[in-house]
């Protein structure tokens, strides 16, 4: 590679890299900060999750949880297939 | 310009199939359940997360080398592919077809031409092969498990064991509602499949894990979730089947104090089970081997600070890498099919068929023991060490608020982990 | 395989695995109840050994120890060549 | 007697080369900035070391085993080297050369022929394998690195985000600079090569030892060396240009107290952050997906046992090894040569142009901002976290003893490891 | 009925071969010694435990996949492999002998053809290769021992490395008795087995397991079995030689207090050590210089977290793999042989020379020193730390209930781990 | 190889073996005792060096640091070069 090409391809790099790097970072930016509305808005305050004992915890878990998870996994194989057909 | 638009083309935006944006989802459904239901979390937060990055597009994490040149690499190079697997076609599907089916040299050589032409296995990938595919990281939780499993209580009544075997019904129901699916033209199991779906009801993780990983890989993602939710849900899911099955009067039984163990009792059993699984059963060797093992560390009391390691550090970076290789096997191609569903389905019914063959175990033991048999201890044979021997303390408490039932139930406990890893070698054993 | 076959093996597993499963953790209840018996007939309540500091717990070895680890490995090694006689 | 030359003609004193007695005292050297004037110790102790066993004349412990047989093999060894890397010259110089630019089946053609001969891979160079080659053990330190990072101050405030985007100019500023040299004919970098270099400049050492270990191999001991000496520089390197480009009344400013964050959202962002990466950059995929994924386990609260091991346990015996790995590739042959010297100056330029840029953004930012943005946060945003939020906070105390800037900095800091991986995604993307 | 005939046929009871069952006590022998008599319990637990699994019948852990196809393989795929591996023999044993001599291209050959045909390695075998055949697991164990060696004693009074150096004079007297066996035709070693067995007499298990796996593989069992066994008997065989050489006098004899030695003493020595090593024995290099790193992150008291995990999850992790992995090579077929009786008993011989030579050159020592050298601390040169100067230290006390030996013991004891490395490295640079 | 022969092996083994031990651990002493001479003349009782805060530890490097840094290794590699002119 000859130097101009070099050169070419280093400013290149720099142009795409910054841009893609603020592109990126911006979104991030626009993200987080809908999140956070999001999350402080439907979930406030959450009362402070304190770690507590697993035993205590896990029969918390409503008993609707394992209907629910069949139920999600199932609609999402379903969706898919749907598109899939061979 | 041309860079700009090769950008965006080859981002997740442009790439993205609705498969992949399925499993984030399911990536992103399993997080919840871990974090917010805590359902094991220890395992699902590495399977989700790991899950999501497999279905990053483009990414090729989860994929082989040889997977990621098929996908990316230029016609010349997939028909080099062909060639060193020994075929003309230029597909990528049908050369994929022959590589998962391909052996060990056909394997290497389309490997070598892969990585020649410049692709390279994914971080999930090469995790999968270090962890699983190896068989290490399975085994290796298994020993820690042993070192952190107290005997004491099945060595107290060793009858417990009995309940411990009934339980494995589950297991071995499964296998005949898996290949009965089969039969039924719902699913397409082979025996080696059932086999694997069977060991859900175990309710052991890393056996689980193990089993799948030699007798059927393609379904490990699927059977490794189905076992790690459903041991996380063995609080919901037995409770209405002890309930069904016992009298209030049977619950209420109450169960003679258990004598004490002897620590030179404690060093003997791992080796007295290792015997026995060295007699009986050669195929169970490297799973009961490394759990004696890690037993055998904790009781002999010379080794702690190796007991120590086995316990804490050691367990939980393989548990990391187990996750996260776990989660490489929720690859949409892999894991959306029917018979995801159908392994889901099974897997809640071995549980259930577990609960059931070890409460009534129980009550026929009761019937012809000297001492007093609480059904209820029945359903810890399951497995599912410590959560199931929890169920049956509460609901024996439920029943007669004075009786505490968590030590009687920690014996059939520990018993349905040899139990499960018994009918895992047995499975090897036949169909493996 | 066809499906008749497929059950049929299914049904094979099931009966000589389960078969297996109750005969190996029978013959584990026999075996464990038996060491018990014997472990607290010969080694009654040991003593508890408290995990003693090495130094001391090392030169406890009695005298005879090296002499009993290598009679041990040479009779176990003569028994197996003479069997072995090639 | 024979024996006797023959050890002493084997003997390090005999056979040591010049460079390799420099590049001992080079390893020395690092010992001692590591050790007295504590130079990023946990990474230049491993480093420096590993610097001096790889010149240990005749031990070989940085090279594979091809390389040991080119120069310690017979002639008719080196001539079947040769030949299986297809080439018909005898010179083990030539075949070196070869050997380095071969496709992966003739290195391993070469590798089995070296090994039948009785050449076996040094104990650096298969760590270095295992390590960095595999690309595991920068992974696996950023895990550990997500797992200590609190992205509270960041969320508080996710505008510092831009600070740690402007700050990563110094990456791209860098990348010119080498092309500009080569152009000049001073140095000989590929534009592989000014990536990797430029990388440097992102302050953050796993980030730069993966980059350079997929596009400059040859590069990554001096990138590493320079990354961390620098990183522990920045105390040195940031505060004149910080005062240069601040007047006292900005450094004076007082910024408003940070809002308190909840667990929830800590606990999103890392998700949010994934499936961004997800959608617009693949490249960045294994880097932060591992970060996040870190991160993850040490917000969600209910795997604290994986988290622990982490940041502990696992990220210091991953740590041993790669500054051991790093080591090797200080052997003098790959390190004493000028295009080092351009490392180190280009490197230090990065650096400077990263902290410039990150003050001139925050200054630029406090212009359009509602709420008050002190320009010394914007130095923080090159992350050498968290010595470059520290440098902010001093600045900014000498200037106003009651202005505590910590964690204000932290933000942008934090957003410097992200911006840094961002663009490390986007050299590996173009040029990899 | 086939499948109840085929279980019992392939279970352990209708296939274990005699010496597999004696193995198997051996191995339980092992454990009773190392948990009853304290006996190094770290090792020999793991290495007892891996014994027993080793001797598994029909499990084949131990095994690489060549072997286990080689015994329970088709006519065919037998027949195969002996062409992979270049004769044309059909019997089982001819080709196992060919395959334990053959080139690594021809190894890999014939691991090629067992996998194929469906073998795999056995886990234990794995845990080999990875643990003990890549040189790791030794070399990271005595980076550990760096860690928490204090070379403090040492270098307060260095004359006492001549102490070390003597007690040396165990090994290479152990060589010249194994050659002389060989000799008078009672055993069959070679030189390179002659002197792996001579390391024995260094007290060092890593480095005896090193050399061993180096320089006579085949016996790496036998060797580390002996070598710690002997360890944990230094209370036993030294006294009566230490009594027999010296004079009650001699014995009462006072030393006079250690200078105290300064931080920086402390952190140049192991850089002293390994520039010598670089200087004249890079043979020794990977040893040594693992060693000197692990004391050099102890001393240098920056890097306080990596030494800590060298010290213990890292060193306990590795020490039970190189446990399990050494005991694979006590499989029967290796084990039951005349010559690891030869071993045995050229152990013990050795630790006698060794210890004698110390007490020797301690006494020669004395005669010509300034300052009085106590003969007792002579026998602390053959290293087994710290028991050997323990030892020193308590037949000094019977002797003068004031005198206080156990410092300057350590003084030769560490030293006789540097001495011992130094013999392997000469070891390996002339027969390896 | 015939047996005398292996005799000799062992033989020159032991001498070249223990010749070598005592040469190495008798400069290891000559250069231990110097280095300790060395340290304790020109770096007498060093201020026992507290494992301080890193953050504090750090900012007390000399301020000339950074040109020491490229200064000793430029030095080194135009060293290197000098011998090595091709
Ligand atoms: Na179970
Ligand atoms: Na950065
Ligand atoms: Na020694």
């Amino acid at each position: 590679m000859n130097s101009s090409n070099l050169i070419n391809e280093g400013l290149a790099l720099m142009g795409f890299g910054m841009g893609f790097v603020f592109v990126f970072l911006t979104l991030l930016v626009v993200m987080t900060t809908l999140m956070s509305r999001l999350v402080n808005r439907f979930l406030p305050e959450p009362v402070p999750v304190p770690a507590k004992p697993r035993a205590a915890a896990a029969p918390a878990a409503g008993a609707g949880d394992q209907e629910q998870l069949v139920a999600v996994i199932s609609a999402a194989i379903r969706q898919y297939r749907s598109r899939h057909k061979q | 310009m041309d860079k700009l638009i090769n950008l965006f083309v080859s981002s997740g935006i442009y790439q993205i199939q609705w498969g992949q944006a399925v499993m984030i989802v399911v990536g992103l459904g399993l997080l919840f359940l871990a974090i917010k239901k805590n359902f094991e979390p220890l395992l699902l937060v590495p399977i989700g997360f790991g899950g999501i990055l497999a279905n990053i597009p483009e990414a090729g994490l989860a994929f082989s080398a040889v997977e990621n040149a098929l996908h990316l690499g230029k016609p010349e190079l997939i028909a080099q592919i062909g060639q060193a697997l020994g075929i003309d076609s230029v597909d990528p599907k049908v050369i994929k077809q022959a590589y998962a089916s391909a052996s060990h040299s056909a394997h290497n050589a389309a490997a070598a031409v892969a990585m020649d032409g410049g692709f390279n296995n994914g971080m999930l990938y090469n995790f999968y092969l270090v962890a699983i595919a190896s068989g290490a990281a399975p085994l290796i939780i298994f020993m820690g498990v042993g070192a952190m499993t107290d005997f004491g209580p099945l060595l107290a009544n060793p009858k417990t064991l009995f309940l411990g075997a009934a339980a494995q019904f589950g297991i071995f129901a499964t296998v005949l509602g898996a290949v009965g699916l089969t039969a039924l033209g719902l699913m397409e199991f082979s025996i080696q499949d059932a086999a694997a779906i069977g060991i859900i009801g175990g309710a052991d993780g890393p056996t689980a894990i193990y089993v799948a990983s030699l007798l059927a890989p393609q379904l490990l993602g699927a059977i490794a979730v189905s076992a790690y939710s459903y041991m996380a849900l063995v609080p919901m899911i037995q409770p209405p089947i002890m309930r069904a099955l016992t009298t209030p009067e049977e619950r209420k039984l109450a169960m003679t104090q258990l004598r004490p163990v002897s620590k030179t009792e404690k060093i003997m059993f791992p080796l007295v089970l290792l015997i026995l699984v060295a007699m009986l059963l050669p195929d169970a060797a490297p799973l009961l081997g490394m759990f004696c093992f890690g037993n055998l560390m904790r009781e002999c009391g010379v080794v702690e600070r190796l007991s120590d390691t086995a316990q804490n550090a050691l367990i939980n970076i393989v548990t990391i890498f187990l996750g996260l290789s776990v989660g490489s096997k929720l690859s949409a191609d892999k894991f959306l099919d029917i018979n995801t569903l159908g392994i889901l389905g099974l897997g809640i019914i071995a549980f259930g068929i577990g609960t059931a063959c070890g409460v009534l175990m129980a009550k026929l033991m009761n019937k012809f023991s000297s001492t007093p048999i609480n059904p209820l201890i029945g359903s810890a044979g399951v497995s599912a060490v410590p959560m199931a021997a929890r169920v049956s303390n509460k609901i024996g408490l439920e029943a007669n608020p004075q009786n505490f039932l968590l030590m009687h139930a920690m014996g059939p406990n520990v018993a349905g982990v040899i139990g499960s890893a018994v009918a895992a070698g047995v499975m090897i054993k036949f169909v493996g």
